[in-house]
């Protein structure tokens, strides 16, 4: 099989599908990499290491995609450039958030290619290996709480000095999936006292897993008839008012991200507090923060970074090349690439073949936005 | 041996039977059990000098019956102990 | 030195030799020597015992001794592992019938002779009654293990098993009232035979070695007994060690059960922690106490940790550290085998063995620890569950069907620690809890591993 | 006492001399804090914080200074802008590095004003309350590993996961002082596999005191021909190649930073490797490093910020400001500031009084520098 | 029932209660339970004793136990607290006089009446040579640890010391072959009492206690050969029983101090970390051992840990915390006091003990912690030094007058883990280290807290 | 009672010796010292008979002396094994 990579071309993405180390292992599975110069020099690899790993390095875009066989990217291809070239006979592997932006996926269905969304791994024990939304939310919980703490205007650890007693930094996550849980984790390393909210059970066990304090809200009464959502803002208020840090990482599959905390939340949070909205590309989970910028409300400032991963380039490169090779090794029976719809992890990534748009969800969601569009 | 001085000899041997064991892995509870009850096939001893004395008819036959079974306790107690901890050892040899 | 002398002198050899022998069988490593220990003092005994001048005649003692022999050796050669216990049944039976027969037939002759006195007929009347409740106690407990008795329980089993006490009871102070009338000596025989059958048949099988232990310390009691009829110290001796040690091993026992003797004894049904969770695994799971993973880690030269979500609700990454320092001090090899999901998010058990300080160097991946799980002894999966699920690799049909797992039941004994036999994140159950190899540890997980810990550094 | 702050005016400075909660103990001691408006705001503390502290806020820098008392600084006035205003009436406390920028002080010294230079305090365990270098430097080095993981293409700790093992980042500090030892503490916490160097045998146990690694040099052979600097390049150079993160550490009081990495152990690392140079402010340790900027060489970034108190402004203050209320009790009998030059602390660190450098480091310094000037 | 029955049962029952009482004796729970068990034992066989046919005059019996009672009871009532060790050395010293006389008193009567026979002889010869090693030995250590003997070594004493033994030796045979000729008798006895001298001349003070309890051990043989003298069944079981356990109790004494009976009984001189360092210190350091540090904390309410550099040194953050958590999980309130410039660089405590998952909420500031020591019952200070100096608040002078420092010295009881005297980073002595209240455990941090933990778990 | 019987008792009563005792915490170890070494002056009971008896002079003597040291060691013994626990005692109540 022909597995093609490219270098990304959407601003500030420093990652790349491939890395050198999976392609040696492509290679040794008998398939043929193909890999276009510079693709992974933002994430410091550079051609030779491909070319060592038993790649072929081209020189531009359009050689490496070729006629057929898998292109692995991390970004979609979105403009009419960058689909130039594709065809029936590949099959296009990257993170497309099909769900959410469907319209670029309706345009990429349309050049005839098999188009597999990573994003839509189902998140069950088998998929692991596949899920590129875990290994990048890894990445990116990490450097969430490197940045936070670059940022904010104390230490974070308790130190008792003759200089005083530094105390530590208060951290509170609120969304407790990959990302979230990271950052909890991150943030215990790094000494301050984290706490860590979550509307699933589950998550609230698992951040004291973690050694962290879960908020646990009260039962609501019965006969309350109050918001569910405002109630929990109001009882997370006095946590967000304590801390030093906010990180939000709450999300909804395919749908915008639960807005947490609202105006009045921030402004009850302590001047020269952080707030790191985690969540920014499917409009954030702060209602006042706006993605790639940073925002100064009442002293506090709100960063909503859509590039952490970006940040560790090669390790997140590294590991997504890695689901890339999995699903490869996936895919394949004997050095050839079945797509077999009977595999739950199979059919639930395919979102167009044939020149059509087949995944049911996407679909819905084109029809909605068309609608959305037309009204 | 006077009453009191067998009596002696029992209250000590009581004693002496509670302390000996006092944590027993469960592994060892059935090859425990087996050794020890192989050893409370000493009244053999007993039958041995029953059968073997000039006694009535029926003192003697019970008395061989007797060591009929307490033979078969002994020897088969104490082999079949051997036997499963032969077990547990390859166990452990294996691994050395 | 006169030859009674010398057969005091070996019984004093072989009351020591069965002191060391019992010691000896409750340490994993001098298990076999203890054996050998008592079988040695045993054949002293015997050997001594021949020297007795009151032996005039070997012909039925060598005829019963040859009979004995082969039996005792054909059934104990022969017997399958998995019926061994039973086979201990028997021969404690036998054992207390032995007890009973020689205890009588000294009675008989005794009386014959016309000198009974007090201390005689007490012993001979207590041997009988307990020798006998040995005898059918144990072919019952016999009987049920090798599930070809199936009585049990009736209506006013307790009445009649009340009344045949009572009778024991006057009857064998009929015995020492009037010990010139022989009859009632068997009639206190035909009592206690019934006693054992009543006394055992209502009894589960899953209570049945702590039945067997209890019956073996009575036999034990019998031959302390028959001691004090044929005034004979090695009798009375190793009769009461046996019967004491028992005691306490019955004991043992039935805590490691979580039972009270008398629980067992009058049959109050166990609450059984397994049934109340999954059929799925029905009796197929071996529980294991924190004092048992201790001796088998004791004598593992190679043990692997595989930790997994457990660890981490339980907050159990410290204790874990404990126990590998406390293995290395004792010269084992201790390694963490950690899978790629372990947990619930990428990295979570090296957050948690960082933290604790467990260096890199002990944390292996999965492809770098399975090949070495063949000579593992033991490995302790703490929290883990689906990542150790062999059904990943063995059913094609499974939910997780083709995931690499970590391979531990390829090693000598897998202990499971979790606290019920619960399932996983992916909710399917583990064939694993059921391997014959697999041992489950019910507990917190911490806890567990502090009470391992604790009873190493005492072991 | 009169004690005065006021903004700083260096660029990138972020710090001030006196936090709130410092003004709150020196007004209870019984001293008049008068503060400029705007001080604290670079470092999260409002004007509001010092007037609710007992402070008088006042409108400009002139006004703050006033007529005498203690004025308090982070850097030292070093402009005639700055040092108007200053007079034999004031006592002027901060760190002025006088035996490596003499010249400053010499001005300052002029205005008659006694001056106080914290970075004299002797190393003593009883002058540490007072010792900011210690302060400051423990911000330094908890910044430092913060900055080098946020740049860094690679996360720090061990993770194995379903997209791989991504193995721990190797980091080699370089000097083993307060700032040193911090950056091997933060980077231990965050899971890098951490060495750490230094020429003196008691910092190679402070390092595995923390539970790192010390690099331990082999003895050299009496009749080494090699000179004592090159050897330890030498055997530096492969713990270099291994390393993700190098940061360097090593001052020498009043000199010249040593130069612990050469070009060509730079060659030696990996390309994507960061290295940090902590040292810049006297020349650092890196032959290529050059002050607040960015040098890419042979693929190793090499960083050498001046400003790293600066990251965390909150808590550097803070704790600058404590050791500042500890020397003012330190000096003070009777509410009145008495220089009792009997103490080897005050001794140490006065560097001026009465219009003159008095002390012999400084003077030697100036004259060397003057000599230097002549050449 | 018989008089002589009356008296065996008596013996019987006096033999079980002491078997209880040593029992009870070893577990912090029974143990003055246990102690009156054995008085009610002794009472029970003296009462018993005095229905013997054989007393036909009361009147010295009465006059000696009279004596007897009286100086024992105040001795006991009127000793000391620190007194108490020697007492049971001189107490056990007259026991083992007590056994020769009564052996002595027998075998002379027994040769008079012409009718010795060898067990009787061998047992009086060893009761001989036993007790009065034990005489002489208990009184030598009693003067040893009074302080007011001040023998020692000498040279060519290990060969006065052979040829007694030899000679011993040589008499009990002579003894044993001519018993007829009782002036051998009484030379054994004299050589025993210069072999009882010989061998713990040499010994040190700090090795007292093991050689107590040995003596101890010798005093129970002692008593049980003169059971074989008097033909007395309970003087051999509780003779024998306090021997044997005894003995044990010796071996566990030597492994406490990581010794080993022989190093003790020749008196290879233990390593005395102390004596190597600091003279600023002379004599005035008590140093004490993670046992008895163990003891001292199951009996406090509140501790506080201070920790410093070597404790960075030692790594011994996890297992400091584990000793908070093994005395936490005993009810004791356990906090740290955390010096600002503790360690070697600010806030390196801080790092340490998060790393161990000490809470912050464990953590107290100088400022905070300070006012409660004088509420501590125990403060343990590990490889911290110049941070609980108490030279910088009290003497004007010292380099570091004037800082502030952790006010350590006013709890109960300071002790301080470090490997020896030498001074830390100001490199000044500590007066800490000589004061009242203050234990020195010298040892590796990490070692050192391990231990303590492990006496906390094993007590 | 033969020298055999004696023996017997004397092997016996040397195990559970050994086994009564396993471990004994630091603080406990002179208490215990003290009061077996109480129980070992059980030997007074062989002193009682031997002064009590109609013996020569010499003995009598002997055997009084030997009361009188054994009555020490017993009392003596016991009592400030009772001192020593009762300290113990009272430091635990303080906690409790
Ligand atoms: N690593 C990731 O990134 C990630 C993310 C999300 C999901 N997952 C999934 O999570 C699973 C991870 O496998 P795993 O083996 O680590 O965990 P698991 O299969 O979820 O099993 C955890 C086991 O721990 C036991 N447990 C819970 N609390 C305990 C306590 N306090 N003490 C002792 N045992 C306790 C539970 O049994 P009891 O209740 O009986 O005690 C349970 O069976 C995989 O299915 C994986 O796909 C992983
Ligand atoms: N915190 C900071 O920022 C900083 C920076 C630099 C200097 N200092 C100075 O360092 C000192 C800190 O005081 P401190 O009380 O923490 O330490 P310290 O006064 O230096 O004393 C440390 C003690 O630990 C003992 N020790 C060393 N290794 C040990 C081991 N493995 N096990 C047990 N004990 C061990 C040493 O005694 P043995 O050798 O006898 O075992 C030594 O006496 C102060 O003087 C402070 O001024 C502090
Ligand atoms: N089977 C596997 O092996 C596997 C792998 C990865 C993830 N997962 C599971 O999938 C879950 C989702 O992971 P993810 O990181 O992709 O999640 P995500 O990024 O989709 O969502 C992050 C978190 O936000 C939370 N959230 C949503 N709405 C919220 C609200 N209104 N308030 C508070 N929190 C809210 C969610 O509960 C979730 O925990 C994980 O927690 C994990 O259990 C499983
Ligand atoms: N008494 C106290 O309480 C106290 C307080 C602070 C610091 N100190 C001591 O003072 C020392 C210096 O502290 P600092 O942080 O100000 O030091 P620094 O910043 O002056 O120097 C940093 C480190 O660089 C090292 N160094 C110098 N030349 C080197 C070379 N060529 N190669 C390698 N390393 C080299 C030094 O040994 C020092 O450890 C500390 O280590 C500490 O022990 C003591």
């Amino acid at each position: 099989m022909r597995i093609a990579v490219v270098r990304e071309r959407a601003a500030h993405e420093r990652r790349v599908a491939l890395s050198p180390e999976a392609t040696a292992n492509l290679v040794a599975d008998g398939h043929e990499v193909v890999v276009e110069s510079g693709a992974g020099d933002s994430a410091n690899m550079p051609d030779t290491a491909y070319a060592d790993a038993g790649a072929t390095v081209v020189a531009d875009r359009a050689a490496a995609i070729g006629e057929g066989g898998v292109f692995a990217c991390v970004n979609g291809p979105d403009t009419p450039e960058l689909l130039a070239g594709l065809g029936p006979g590949h099959i296009v592997v990257g993170v497309f958030d099909p769900l959410w932006r469907p319209a670029p996926v309706a345009d990429l269905a349309a050049t005839g290619a098999k188009v597999l969304s990573l994003d839509l791994v189902p998140r069950s024990t088998r998929a692991q290996a596949v899920d590129v939304l875990s290994s990048m939310a890894t990445v990116v919980g990490f450097q969430a709480v490197l940045v936070a703490g670059a940022r904010m205007p104390r230490l974070m650890p308790l130190l008792i000095t003759a200089a005083g007693t530094v105390p530590p930094a208060r951290v509170v996550v609120l969304g407790a999936g990959v990302a979230g849980l990271q950052a909890v984790a991150t943030a215990k390393r790094l000494g301050a006292v984290v706490e860590g909210f979550d509307i699933r059970e589950e998550a609230l066990e698992q951040i004291r897993s973690l050694g962290a304090n879960s908020i646990d809200l009260p039962e609501a009464d019965a006969d309350d008839a109050e918001d569910p959502a405002a109630r929990t803002q109001r009882l997370l208020t006095p946590h967000l008012a304590e801390a030093d840090v906010v990180i939000t990482a709450a999300q909804v599959v395919g749908r915008r991200s639960p807005t947490l905390v609202t105006d009045a939340m921030v402004e009850a949070m302590r001047p020269g507090s952080l707030l790191l909205d985690l969540a920014a590309e499917r409009g954030g989970n702060c209602a006042l923060s706006r993605a790639d910028e940073e925002v100064l409300h009442n002293g506090v400032t709100i960063l909503a970074p859509t590039d952490l991963a970006s940040g560790s380039p090669l390790s997140a490169s590294r590991m997504f090349a890695n689901n890339v090779v999995n699903l490869v090794r996936m895919l394949c029976t004997d050095g050839d690439i079945h797509l077999d719809l009977e595999d739950d992890i199979v059919a639930a990534m395919l979102v167009a073949t044939g020149g059509a748009v087949v995944h049911p969800g996407v679909s819905e969601a084109l029809d909605a936005a068309e609608g959305g569009s037309d009204s | 041996m006077t009453l009191l001085v067998a009596l002696t000899l029992f209250a000590l041997a009581v004693f002496l039977g509670l302390e000996l064991i006092t944590k027993v892995p469960a592994t060892l509870h059935t090859p425990l059990m087996s050794g020890s009850n192989a050893i409370s096939g000493i009244t053999l001893i007993g039958a041995l000098v029953s059968a073997g004395s000039d006694h009535s008819t029926l003192t003697t036959v019970l008395a061989t019956v007797a060591v009929a079974l307490a033979t078969i306790n002994v020897v088969g107690g104490f082999l079949v102990t051997n036997r499963m901890l032969a077990m547990f050892q390859t166990r452990r040899k294996r691994d050395q | 030195m006169t030859v009674p002398d010398l057969i005091a002198l070996g019984y004093l050899a072989a009351a020591v030799l069965f002191i060391l022998g019992l010691k000896s069988l409750g340490r994993p490593r001098t298990a076999a020597r203890g054996n050998l220990l008592g079988a040695t003092g045993m054949f002293v005994a015997v050997v001594v015992t021949l020297l007795d001048r009151a032996i005039v005649d070997f012909r039925f003692l060598a005829a019963g001794v040859a009979v004995g022999a082969l039996v005792g050796a054909l059934l104990a050669m022969k017997v399958q592992m998995t019926g061994m216990p039973e086979l201990v049944a028997l021969f404690n039976g036998f054992g207390g019938a032995a007890s009973v027969l020689v205890a009588g037939a000294t009675f008989l002759e005794v009386v014959d002779l016309g000198n009974v006195d007090d201390q005689l007929a007490v012993a001979a009347a207590l041997t009988a009654l307990i020798g006998a409740v040995t005898f059918t106690g144990s072919l019952v407990a016999f009987g049920k293990l090798r599930e070809s008795l199936r009585w049990s329980s009736f209506a006013g089993l307790h009445v009649v098993r009340a009344a045949a006490f009572v009778a024991s009871l006057v009857l064998a102070t009929v015995v020492v009232v009037q010990p010139a009338s022989t009859g009632w000596f068997w009639a206190l025989v035909a009592v206690g035979l019934l006693l054992g059958v009543l006394a055992t048949i209502a009894i589960g099988g899953a209570d049945m070695p702590v039945v067997i232990a209890l019956l073996n310390a009575f036999s034990g009691v019998a031959a302390s007994t028959t001691g004090f009829v044929l005034d004979n110290s090695l009798l009375i001796i190793a009769g009461s060690l046996v019967g004491a040690s028992g005691l306490i091993l019955t004991q043992i026992m039935c805590n490691a059960m979580n039972r009270s003797i008398l629980d067992v004894v009058f049959s109050k049904a166990a609450v059984v922690q397994s049934g109340s969770h999954d059929d799925a695994y029905a009796d197929g799971v071996t529980s294991t106490s924190a004092e048992e993973v201790a001796m088998l880690l004791e004598v593992a030269s190679r043990v692997v940790v595989v930790p997994g979500y457990g660890m981490a609700v339980a907050q159990a990454q410290h204790a874990v550290r404990e126990l590998m320092t406390t293995l290395e001090g004792m010269g084992t090899e201790v390694v963490f085998g950690i899978h790629p999901v372990a947990g619930r998010m990428p990295g979570h058990m090296n957050v948690l063995l960082a933290e604790a300080e467990v260096d890199y160097e002990h944390l292996l991946e999965m492809d770098r620890v399975n090949p070495t799980f063949a000579q593992t002894d033991v490995t302790i999966v703490i929290g883990a569950n689906d990542v150790v699920n062999p059904s990943a690799r063995d059913e094609s049909d499974s939910p997780i069907a083709g995931m690499p797992i970590l391979d531990v039941d390829e090693s000598g004994t897998v202990v499971v620690i979790k606290r019920s036999l619960s399932p996983g994140f992916a909710g399917i159950p583990n064939p694993l809890f059921v391997a014959d190899n697999t041992l489950l540890l019910f507990a917190d997980g911490k806890q567990a591993v502090l009470d391992i810990v604790g009873a190493l550094l005492e072991g």
